[in-house]
């Protein structure tokens, strides 16, 4: 087809084209009175009827507001919905700051073994030593890898990792009778920093970036006093570069009896590079759905351990995993005597079905395949950067780590925006990157194409969004109307919000 | 392994030598300079070394294999995480790659299988709860129990809390955990006679931000959410109601039709898998007026330039990526994927199938007290009537008890010695669609005495 | 869009749009020198050289025509290519006479688990007490379904039935003394019919089918000799038409000392309905991946148990499953003492996966849901034909009982032939009905919707005919070119067959 | 069931109603009015009732239970069908619906999927055997050797058969199945002391259609195909080579470079379940001039309406749906499936993978042997090396040997008696990538003497 809203360019950088979708209405819509997609076992004891004990008012009469399918249709249903995604496993997702990994399917198969899949959080740790085992190893493997002492599961993802932290950091403060009320937070830091923060009653203050995009130590120096109780730093940071004087930044808020923070979520890029513990971190979450590879689920679950420093291991969440040697071989036990402990996080033992994947990815790696993984991430971002520098606006051009970050102040004149060509890249087949995101740069595009990414599959990228840089300049209309290659135009999020419809409806009978 | 590179990681020797040429670089340390020298690590990480596919999964078989779990064992332990039927469906549908390996659904126009399950998802959690909107997850039931907490007081500014008895203890440990940091005064009530908890009007004053109510409650009984409501709205304050067995909601009347401002809980008895509690299914359901004050995603009705009806995020600015420090909640990564096993679950199930299941698990309950009523050396000390779970008073412990039944190779509940030890000797059991009449009369038998065995069932 | 050949009809009717589809070459073409997606175990014993016991010149010294791809490539290929096929689980698939039926989920759960899965065929019989005893169990349903005296699950496909069940016929009439040399097949039978025939050397003599669709007394009389072996028939027959002489038939054909074979294929019409060996069938395949479920799997597995009287038991292929009371409970061995037996079909049990499948799918049907869809698998055949009838020229209107015959004779002003009909429907989101069969009916399209299709759904589909059925007529050219909204137009099969491209060749090294 | 209807059948009776009404039969009795009356099951099926979901997972779970396998057993039974680690990427990508669910690729331009993987089988087939075309696949590696023996037949016009030893048994059976109805004249060769077949020249005469060997022969060796090749060419033969342990393929020259004619076997080695030797993946390739004599679908590529490259079923004039009784066979279903299991798989291992996992099996069996050739009571009564696969004597019986290995949890491997009674007391053993060393020693250990334990290993 010769309409370019079909067919975006040279099959060489067109890694996309147009075919058949199914349409699919809502589960409400397809559901037809009397239908069946459930089956249940005949009942082998008497019926007992709850009205004899609650009288009919306090019971149900009726569900009015769910579907009546039979698997068939429940079938058609998700396996259309799902073909309206983008997905890892369908090409480049190279989402910044989200390290949007490719997730190896044996990782699954282990996590659906019954063993794990349909084993329960309360049963006697006797009949669990299997998971504790496992939670163990993963837990001494990430204090290794981080050169941290001690590491907690619980949290289930990076942001009730930094809560945790936070408030271990807070406990800490406060056991030694200070009541600190400041928490430092960089100017480029992700929202769930100052957010945690607040959480923790902390007021936030914000730390201005370096010209270069990361943080200098009069900066820090400046904002620190005996107020502050922490500093949280990302590093890599958010631009995808390396904090270089993170050892000095420590230094100074150590030296006035604060803490440091280390937001993981960007560990992928030091793998057996470096230890945020080496760097002065004095506690950091990791995520497991990016650096280790469990998949985003769409959202989530993820899964944010936390590792500390010995001087917050009295404050670890409960319960801890202990291990004593045995006469056969070691066992496990769930430890609750922390007196000052910050208490429970989670109902249970947070995303265990994580711990799983995470530790068959760190077995089926190793430390080289570890180093290697940090490697080829920042391998991939400096290409992409080093390809792209020159036709697109690189805000700070220095050599980065495992993302990069474009604007599109190039495109300023042809008024052609960051949302634009994050939308044109979709009739190109990927993903659009992390956009508007750090907020320190003006129209950002940050691409993380994280290690799982080859070489050849870089290129294409890269000339699809040379391509588009063509395209905005030649026909912008053509850039600024996308996407069109999707079942959907663009959506608009606008009505969305000002007329908020946030769940199904009937019509009214039209009696 | 052997040596090989990582069958996961694409980079072959040549493009490692033409990349880094590409990017003008000596060599792949030399893209490591602007980590200072001093900083590196200059060893190797101390972990096992790699291992090949087939010795992971060896590996880690053998450690699944040391855990029991509901297929291996007849299963009474609840508690908070259940063991119900999860139809294969819900597995092959969760399983499609298109669901599991993308994130969340920021660019609407190619997420949209994400979005419209979200959606889904949220219209039927109003209906099960009877509120009218849901958001898009949260971590787990205790995490969905505090930020219902915190949502209260942002939207009452007032600072007490006013806790009914029977809220999942791990529930109150996480809700104290969240709230230490603010100065909170929390009434925890005591247990009524029957089980359920002391009334709650007494406690209830014009600085009270919410009533917090489980129910079921963690020992069963059903609450009087009522008169709960009432008490709470006689002096402004908000109801939260908390459910950690989802499937008591298509029994008994919609809490948000007795005057619940918030229901919340967890929703993996919906057809997740039990995973030693996680990945669970937090859920938050409110009123239209809370919207602005709902932690978490969200998901709206749109149309496109074409006039075509779709999904996307919305509200966000009640978000930290947009609002930082002054965002409802920190949450970021949710439950996704169990929001998606859940949405399937409920939509196999249905109208009809979810009400019949719950009756069903209503049954097995009651046949079970009744069997436990005629068995000498049990007890049921507490009056109040449930949905499938509840309090049965043995003759020595629970600890003694539950050990005779894993001796018959049942897993027979929950020791209740350290969350209520002054209930004596006795635990907590959970009869669902998976207890067969057999394992019940095994289950109680054992309960009763050593060495007993169905035979005394008549 | 406006474009009709992007936008079929009102939305009440296109079930089907277009959308973005990821591109994908061949695995050679993604071939990388080097790049690994294999992990094998160190070895845990020495290394040994082959050389040392071949010699080099028998060994091989690479494997060039392999590629070498990372399991993010392979993931990725694989999932895109899935997305370019229609299938049971996106929508109605009603290729006719192959009975696309649902594939209940739980089912392959079962088949994969490890007791079935990865159980080896040659394990001591002690060792597979449980597979045993599920395909002995099998064998009896389909017995009792069928009204045959016993069954055998060994041949692989419908096919390999009928080579086996007219192999019998000729064992039974050689161990007779007798040696005919003639099988009797109606002109509308499926053309493995005198495939297998022929294969056991027998010459086909073709009946023709009445003008009413079915088979009459008369002209099986007519051509029934000494010299016929056996009458193969098939009931429904494949115009959907129940063969309602079948009783006379098989009293003709037994009266001249002929067998009477049953075509299983349209067994899902009878279930619990009748039963072939009422009827007189002495021999007879199942389908089991179309009446019992089992998936098709893009042209297989499938498995093709063979029922016999128990005239024909002596010459069953062996081994045979031999039930035995034993003290604790039942007993199952494998039994080959058939002297008389027509020898082996398959190297093991057949497909036994299949078997697990469709016993699991017996035992969620039970005898009512089996013969629920029969009847719904009828009724729905027949309310597309009474939908579709006053638009669409029926060769043989006749209550049919699972599937419906149209042709195209109705569109022959308008130049638009069944292909194209067929062609066009993959635009509104269907997989085409099989076409050009049976032969006996000119420009045929071959409906069969089975019971896993809901009304709605129908309704939908017979929308689509008549839409189709108007765009012949107002603009046929739209319909001649079809499809339209797929990836690729419509493909040049003649070139395929004139200029063969079989496999996949390196083009020349330019040097 | 609790009365319902079955869940993957839509209809609810108002649709029954509607539709009978539409269709202008009384009911749905009705609809089978041209069945005539006495013809009609006047009962319901004397069938078990149906069991519910759970109910059914239950059963087959506990039949499932009774069966040993791979993953419960230390596994050295090989004999046709191959123990092998199976990615888990291989059961991921197979179980995408849009490749289960569909059939037969008819409508190309709705199913490129399956021809494009079809394709590539057939590309990596001719590498594999050193041949020109492969078709779709046959239903396994016995009907697979007997279509090329009828393949032959058909090309040459000539009726004698010259089978050399080592022909696997059943495939043997299945070949005098097949042939029953033909008069052909089938020459089965003896064995030659080293254990490979005696030489066949002698037996190839100018009215032989073909020659049939199998290497690695059932017993193990690898048989002499060059010699094969030329004494059957010599007489205007072809040379039918089948494989039963495809990996074999990876170390040892591609037959078609020795001469044959025709590649044949079975290809479940190539990641597909053992699934109790079904669904298996019979393979078939030859070169291009016997193409119209092949059985089995075969994929081509063309070009659509725009130029675009794609894939369809090609040269059908062979099938029997065109030719009927001329076809080349019968076959329509085949096993595609299984062919998607081992095109995934070889994609995973690769030009390189394949031919490291073939050395690592060799590797593997070598030590066996040795350690075999070290142990007392135990013998290597075949000289001729093999693959992964070979016979041992044992001091008893082959069944009282393998009975001690079971006893120690290991099977051991297959009773020759049945299949060779001549070689005397022996077992067939295959040693995978999944023999670990250990497990060998304690294989050996237990053949060789009752009670032995690994200890026995130096
Ligand atoms: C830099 C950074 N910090 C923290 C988070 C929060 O982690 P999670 O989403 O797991 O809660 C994210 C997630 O995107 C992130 O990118
Ligand atoms: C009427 C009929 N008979 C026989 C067959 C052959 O069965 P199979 O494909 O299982 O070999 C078919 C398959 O489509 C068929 O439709």
């Amino acid at each position: 087809m010769s309409d370019p809203r079909d067919d975006c360019g040279p099959e060489a950088v067109g890694h996309a084209t147009r075919g058949i979708t199914w349409e699919e209405p809502l589960l409400f819509e397809r559901s037809v009175r009397g239908r069946v997609g459930y089956s249940l076992p005949d009942l082998d004891v008497p019926d007992a009827d709850p009205a004899d004990a609650f009288g009919a008012e306090l019971l149900r009469d009726d569900l009015p507001g769910l579907p009546e399918l039979s698997e068939v249709d429940v079938v058609r249903h998700f396996t259309r919905l799902s073909t309206w995604n983008a997905a890892v496993d369908l090409g480049l997702y190279p989402l910044g700051s989200c390290t949007m990994k490719y997730n190896p399917k044996v990782n699954e198969a282990l996590a659906r073994l019954p063993g794990f899949a349909a084993a329960h959080p309360l049963q006697p740790a006797a009949l669990a030593q299997g998971f504790l085992e496992l939670a163990w190893r993963l837990e001494t493997a990430l204090a290794e890898i981080s050169g941290m002492d001690r590491v907690t599961l619980q949290p289930a993802a990076g942001a009730q990792g930094e809560l945790a932290g936070i408030m271990m950091v807070r406990a800490y403060h406060e056991h030694r009778g200070e009541r600190r009320r400041v928490v430092l937070v960089p100017d480029s830091a992700h929202g769930t920093n100052p957010a945690s923060a607040a959480l923790n009653d902390y007021r936030v203050v914000s730390i201005p970036s370096g010209a270069d995009g990361i943080l200098h130590p009069e900066a820090v120096a400046h904002a620190m006093t005996d107020e502050v109780a922490a500093l949280m730093i990302t590093n890599p940071n958010t631009l995808g570069l390396f904090e270089t004087h993170i050892a000095e930044l420590c230094e100074i808020v150590h030296a006035r009896g604060g803490l440091v923070y280390g937001d993981g979520a960007n560990l992928n890029a030091l793998l057996g590079i470096a230890r945020p513990g080496d760097l002065g971190i004095d506690v950091m979450h990791f995520n497991l759905h990016k650096t280790f590879s469990t998949p985003h689920g769409g959202g989530g679950p993820g899964s944010g351990p936390v590792g500390v420093k010995n001087i917050l291991a009295p404050y670890l969440p409960v319960p801890v995993i202990h291990r004593r040697e045995g006469s056969e071989g070691a066992g496990f036990s769930l430890d609750y005597e922390f007196p000052l402990s910050i208490g429970r996080l989670h109902a249970n033992f947070g995303n265990a079905g994580m711990f799983v994947r995470a530790w068959a990815y760190l077995r089926s790696l190793g430390p080289d395949g570890l180093r290697r993984c940090a490697e080829m991430a920042v391998l991939n971002a400096n290409y992409v950067l080093a390809k792209l520098r020159d036709e697109w606006h690189v805000p700070i051009d220095r050599p980065v780590m495992h993302e990069c970050v474009l604007s599109d102040q190039a495109l300023a004149a042809t008024g052609v925006t960051t949302l634009d060509v994050a939308k044109r890249l979709i009739d190109y087949g990927y993903h659009p990157p992390t956009v508007y995101f750090p907020l320190i740069v003006h129209g950002a595009l940050m691409i993380e194409p994280t290690e799982s990414e080859p070489r050849e599959g870089l290129d294409r990228f890269i000339a699809a969004l040379s391509a588009i840089a063509a395209e905005a300049r030649s026909d912008s209309e053509l850039v600024r109307t996308a996407p069109h290659r999707t079942r959907h135009g663009r959506l608009d999020e606008t009505r969305a919000a000002r007329r908020p419809v946030l769940r199904w409806q009937p019509d009214p009978p039209a009696s | 392994m052997t040596g090989d590179l990582p069958r996961f990681i694409p980079h072959t020797e040549d493009d490692v030598r033409e990349m880094t040429a590409a990017i003008g670089v000596r060599d792949l340390e030399a893209l490591f300079d602007c980590v200072p020298e001093k900083l590196r690590l200059t060893r190797l990480l101390d972990l096992p070394a790699a291992a090949s596919e087939q010795e992971v999964v060896r590996e880690l078989s053998a450690l699944a294999g040391r855990n029991a779990h509901a297929e291996s064992h007849p299963w009474f332990l609840g508690g908070g995480i259940y063991a119900h039927y999860v139809p294969a469906a819900v597995h092959a549908l969760a399983s499609r790659a298109e669901f599991y390996t993308a994130y969340t659904p920021y660019q609407p126009e190619i997420s949209q299988g994400t979005l419209q399950t979200i959606f889904e998802w949220q219209t039927m959690i109003c209906a099960l709860t009877g509120l009218e909107v849901s958001n898009a997850s949260l971590y787990d039931g205790a995490s969905a129990a505090a930020e219902a907490v915190l949502l209260a007081m942002r939207t009452t500014r007032r600072e007490r809390i006013v806790v009914a008895h029977g809220l999942h203890p791990h529930y109150g440990d996480v809700l104290r955990t969240y709230l230490r940091a603010l100065s909170v005064d929390i009434d925890w009530l005591p247990r009524a006679g029957d089980g359920r908890s002391a009334p709650v009007a007494p406690a209830v004053d014009d600085a009270t931000a919410c009533v917090v109510v489980q129910s079921p409650s963690f020992l069963g009984p059903v609450q009087d959410l009522r008169a709960a409501a009432e008490a709470a709205h006689a002096h402004g304050a908000m109801l939260v109601v908390v459910v950690t067995e989802p499937l008591s909601l298509a029994l008994f009347q919609a809490p948000g039709a007795l005057g619940a401002d918030v229901v919340c809980g967890e929703a993996q008895g919906f057809g997740v898998p039990m995973s030693l509690g996680g990945p669970a299914l937090g859920f938050l359901a409110t009123r239209d007026r809370f919207v602005r004050q709902l932690p978490g995603r969200l998901v709206g009705e749109t149309v496109d330039t074409r006039g075509r009806r779709g999904y996307v995020l919305t509200l966000s600015t009640r978000e930290q990526h947009i609002r930082r420090e002054k965002a409802t909640s920190n949450i970021c990564t949710n439950q996704g994927l169990c929001l998606l096993y859940a949405t399937i679950y409920l939509a196999l199930l249905g109208r009809i199938g979810l009400r019949k299941l719950a009756r069903l698990n209503y049954a097995k309950a009651e046949y079970l007290k009744r069997r436990v009523r005629e068995t000498p050396g049990l007890s049921l000390p507490l009056a109040a009537p449930g949905f499938n779970e509840f309090v049965v008073g043995v003759p020595d412990s629970g600890a003694a008890a539950l050990a005779r039944a894993l001796d018959g190779g049942i897993v027979g509940g929950l020791d209740l010695a350290p969350y209520e030890p002054e209930l004596g000797a006795s635990v907590l059991v959970c009869a669902t669609e998976l207890a067969t009449r057999d394992a019940i009369d095994q289950l109680v038998a054992r309960l009763a005495a050593a060495g007993a065995g169905a035979g005394t069932a008549p």
